[in-house]
């Protein structure tokens, strides 16, 4: 892991970040299975629907979120925790969202997959690759107001061969945009590994289909993918225009939760967790004088924004019935 | 009555006028979408809007539709108030992800937090032999989707009141304007694509539809140019003594059922006519709502008019076939007033 | 009544033996899509297929639906007959160019000279919390355009017969199956994701409702996921003296109106279930055509349950709310009994 | 223009065939007017609708088609005449169809932006970029019947911006699938240069987002996109997989008949006369020593061919009514 030039504050910053969304992952698989057992049935229990979690994958979220400011707009896909969580999305209404509850960011109306906290500029959504030219129109909004915002759009790499990556890169490029498209290389889309589905190796090559540069992180690692990020959020506030980051990281869990896993050998999984970019970040951390009492209070205080967000959502009532049926339009006077 | 002081607009102009306005009143709006600027819209609804407000609020863009209807949603959701144009409706197909899942549903998934003030205006119509794909009007493949407005104005005066209106909205409108309405030179000269439009700002109503002609013999709902061939049958039938009252339905959603149901109500006949497929259709919509709102009143069947489940053929006496016209209203009408 | 020798098989297994035995069958059948191979289809359609025809028949696609739509289009209209996987129907809009421009359009803009015999294939339905971009069911957004047949059967039975019909059918096939009649070892299980399945290759006609109980009250048409629940409301209804009669359509496009009309004719009265958005649904469809074909033989206005024209909400209590059920189809039926 | 290994048999066919195909569109030009004047008026006349024409950019169409059977498979976007006339598409009833008649390849139902020759597997749609997924399905049929033929998708450069240009490739790529993309840049998508809807200058740079050649053909040149082809054809039907071609050509009329141009400078097109490449090939096949009259011969050919396919389609019928309800469906059993 190379070092050069991640301020140390930065460093923490990332470290406790990753923490908070390992353990707000790893608190939702529990969670996923209350009232699951000992059947598992997707629409049962506390967190009915799909689960799409993200642990193995934070370096990629807390890399480029440490650039952002809540004035820069970020669009995840339907795996979007970690990448909330670094954006500074609103933890207990996210949670409670989660829970269905009335008192989530979409009053229990979106769910897991459609998380928006305007007040961070935050969305998500489930159809993959839409926010691609969403994060597109949020950085033109910026080159409009003449601020320099910039709006990041986060993608799984299966994503990076759907039509909507295609057209709002090219958009992108042609309209200087302040864009920077990240693509999360977890090497599956669901069942289906990356050489099966994309036809060159890394989509960093892709740049070059709209002359942006198009950069490429090794091995998971959030440093390499804090300075990256640096240069890539720096261009694209000095209008520059946009690029494409691809970050090498892993999927320690299931596509979904309740994923049977068929299609990779069990020891991958165990490859991977030696790799935990956590572990490694610890330790880089260690390395460097940071005493590990310092980094225990960070791991408590973290746990404990996660477990009360986890309360809130669970202490919060579910919406009435009726409330089904509001808020499909707006009232009508801007 | 029209006075010398009136100012006529072809549907063209008065839409191109509409968003001048508003464009000119808020420094938000803006328009995108293919050959928008110098060319000015290729059915003419953006005329002149280049020279007037300049390439940065007026955007040529790729044929990316997916990439700048998403990014209009984008901008929408930053505050800004976009105006989309989809060339043809009949391209709907390659961005209607962008449409119906996030522009449509994200203000309601959000709780109602986020808004998408924009417009997403879009040409429809056949009738000259445009063939299958760019003669289509696929008002219920909207109307049938929740979470925008969608509307279809049929005058000079209601488009530029309406697209105001829309932009002033603060939901995602899908406007659509009928190419035969916009006065286009280069198009079948038609009396319906001019009228009086007044030269300050005016707003009409989303969700309203007009009786455009009074009558007690039964009721024609018509949509853009199918009103006005159910006004011109009208005329026709009136020589017969048949006196139709006829619908401008305007807004497909929200949809005014109640202006309908009024209306059957007095008349106790309903014939829907529709520019676009049959089956689940707005004419299936309308024909519903009064079985299930007024079918005491009904003194014979419900009759609709639309294109028979067919994709829109090429040639003249085929597309003739299937797209009502004066005649087969006309016809219609004189068939159902026999029945009881 | 089910003997020891029947073989009762879930839907998935029903889905997945008729595409097995088309393939086996006939060397150009071949199925794309994601997640077909190693997974077998998020939703089991393609259970084991993998091991059994190789990557070459069974093939892992990018997500890229127009890219592999479009390519099995062009595989159909060479003469083969692709079996394509849209793994959720909320997804159309990505790639409903191909499909309703092109794969349903072909043959008619060609004059009849060129085929395009292939199956979309598409799981729909919520009641599972996956919220508004993953439990829609869209029957009328494929139903309200011409050029493909559209089916969704209800049955285990049903679902192997009519995948084989559809393959071995000359034209587009939209082949929607219910997620919650898979039989799924992850979802609610529920009786009706079980049934008698014959093991030898057999046919069910597509384009035929079928009355799957008889009554002489009321008459409820219900699509998929409805029918059960019609049928249980049923069963209910019937401890408080009204007999419901049950169509399950079957088949959207071609639509059966005369087994709708024949028993409406019989009970005079109407009920319409759907999963879908309300506006311009199957619902309106079937309302409006028995407004048109049989309004004198109502004895009460026709009513319709679907979605109330929102999006699928994410929390259990409001898709409750909004999608039909037992207990919604009971309380309309013993209103509709109190109205004349 | 350069000459290498162009057998003279080639030249001459590709000669004749362009020939064929300016009168065509010349023809055209004219018949289109007949009824929409003096006010022009789209729906108007012998032939309604819009009408997109070629003329200017046939040798994008005879370059390639040189090189193909009939049976491979060829797709073309709006403007297809030019493609259709070049893949040996039945002539006369091409027009018919155009006209409207009975006697046309659709009986009267597709009309010119809909033309379909089985016989030749020729096809065309009013959709951009529509054709680029079927002809990569086409191209895997082949594949899958193990057959040599090849499939070859024509497109705009303003469609190399759809979404369906990066899903088809990539997927022709990773199936290594017998197609060729063949970009016709002719530097306006209807009124938008290229550079106001392109990143790049030129899309032979985005074969290597896939990991397939692009060749670049320049000015236009019949020969240069020959020889390009032939190396295109041949990698596919030896198994090796796509590619994709962008050639310089020109339009010489308007994106339509009726189009007033104001976005083009009036003197663009008379430059681009000058460069017409039916004359340079005229003045090369000269050079060669091909005798005037053996040109003169077969130009008066194809001129009676084309004239005849006018007067087959001007005499026929137009077809019946209530024929347009027939042809939805094709009778259910295989
Ligand atoms: C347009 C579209 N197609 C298919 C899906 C189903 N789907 C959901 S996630 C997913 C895999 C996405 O893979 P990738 O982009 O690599 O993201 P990851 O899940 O690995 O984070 C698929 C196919 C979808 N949601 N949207
Ligand atoms: C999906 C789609 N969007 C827009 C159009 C409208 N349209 C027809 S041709 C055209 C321009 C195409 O440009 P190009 O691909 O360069 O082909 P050219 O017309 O120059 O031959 C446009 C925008 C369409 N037919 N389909
Ligand atoms: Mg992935
Ligand atoms: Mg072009």
């Amino acid at each position: 892991m190379s070092e050069h030039s991640v301020p140390l504050e930065r460093q923490k910053w990332m470290y406790e970040t990753m923490v908070k969304i390992r353990h707000y992952e790893e608190t939702m698989v529990q969670v996923y299975t209350e009232g699951k057992t000992p059947v598992f049935n997707i629409g049962a229990g506390t967190v009915p629907g799909e689960m799409h979690l993200a642990s193995g994958q934070e370096p990629a979220a807390v890399g480029i979120c440490a650039h952002l400011t809540p004035e820069d707009t970020v669009t995840a896909p339907h795996r979007p925790h970690h990448i909330a969580i670094a954006k500074g999305v609103h933890l207990d209404r996210m949670t409670a969202e989660i829970f269905g509850k009335v008192s989530g960011l979409g009053k229990g109306k979106g769910g897991h997959m459609h998380l928006f906290d305007p007040g961070v500029k935050f969305s998500c959504s489930g159809i993959v690759g839409a926010g691609i030219p969403q994060a597109a129109g949020a950085a033109l909004a910026c080159k409009m107001k003449k601020q320099n915002q910039v709006a990041v759009a986060f993608a799984g790499e299966g994503a990076a061969n759907s039509g909507a990556f295609h057209e709002a890169l090219n958009l992108a490029a042609l309209w200087k945009l302040p864009l920077i498209l990240v693509i999360e290389d977890n090497r599956y889309g669901i069942s289906v590994p990356k050489e099966v589905s994309t036809a060159v190796k890394s989509n960093a090559v892709r740049g070059s289909a709209y002359d942006i540069p198009g950069y490429h992180v090794e091995e998971n690692d959030p440093l390499e993918m804090y300075r990256v990020s640096e240069e890539a959020v720096d261009r694209a506030r000095k209008g520059k225009g946009p690029c494409l980051i691809e970050i090498e990281t892993y999927r320690l869990l299931g596509h979904f939760q309740g994923d049977p896993e068929l299609y990779r050998e069990k020891d991958e999984v165990a490859g991977l967790k030696e790799k935990d970019p956590i572990m490694r970040l610890r330790q880089h951390l260690l390395n460097q004088g940071v005493q590990s009492n310092v980094l225990d209070t960070m791991e408590t205080r973290v746990r404990q924004a996660v477990d009360q967000a986890y309360d809130f959502a669970r202490d919060s009532e579910y919406p009435d019935a009726e409330a089904a049926l509001e808020d499909v339009f707006a009232p009508s006077i801007q | 009555m029209v006075t010398t002081k009136d100012r006529v607009l072809t549907g063209n102009k008065a839409l191109s006028e509409a968003i001048a306005q508003e464009m000119e009143r808020d420094s938000r709006v803006f328009l995108l979408g293919e050959d928008v600027g110098k060319y000015g819209g290729i059915f003419g609804s953006a005329e002149k809007l280049l020279d007037r407000f300049g390439a940065e609020r007026v955007m040529d863009t790729p044929i990316s539709e997916t990439g700048f209807i998403g990014a209009a949603i984008g901008a929408a959701t930053e505050g800004m108030r976009p105006i989309a144009e989809l060339m043809f409706v009949d391209f709907f197909g390659v961005c209607m992800d962008q449409i119906y899942n996030h522009m449509a549903k994200i203000h309601y998934m959000s709780g109602g937090a986020v808004k998408v003030p924009m417009v997403l205006m879009t040409a429809v119509g056949g009738g000259y032999n445009d063939a299958a794909q760019h003669s289509q009007t696929l008002y219920a493949t909207f109307a049938h989707l929740p979470g925008m407005k969608v509307v279809a104005p049929s005058t000079p005066y209601d488009i530029k009141g309406m697209m105001i209106s829309a932009i002033q909205d603060d939901n995602p409108v899908v406007f659509m304007f009928h190419k035969s309405l916009q006065g286009l030179g280069w198009m079948t000269p038609i009396d319906a694509s001019q009228g009086v439009v007044p030269e300050d700002p005016y707003t009409v109503p989303l969700g309203k539809a007009k009786v455009v002609r009074e009558g007690r013999d039964l009721t024609i709902v018509g949509i853009q140019m199918m009103t006005h061939h159910a006004l011109e049958a009208a005329d026709r039938l009136a020589k017969d003594g048949i006196e139709a009252e006829v619908i401008d339905l305007r807004s497909l959603v929200p949809l005014d059922r109640e202006t309908i149901i009024r209306s059957v109500k007095k008349t106790h006949r309903l014939l829907v006519v529709d520019e676009d497929y049959r089956s689940c259709g707005m004419t299936s919509e309308i024909a519903a709502t009064v079985a299930e709102e007024a079918l005491y009143d009904l003194e014979s069947p419900v009759r609709r008019l639309a294109v028979p489940d067919v994709p829109i053929p090429y040639s003249r006496p085929l597309e003739n076939r299937v797209i009502p016209g004066v005649e087969s209203i006309e016809k219609a009408v004189q068939t159902m007033m026999k029945e009881v």
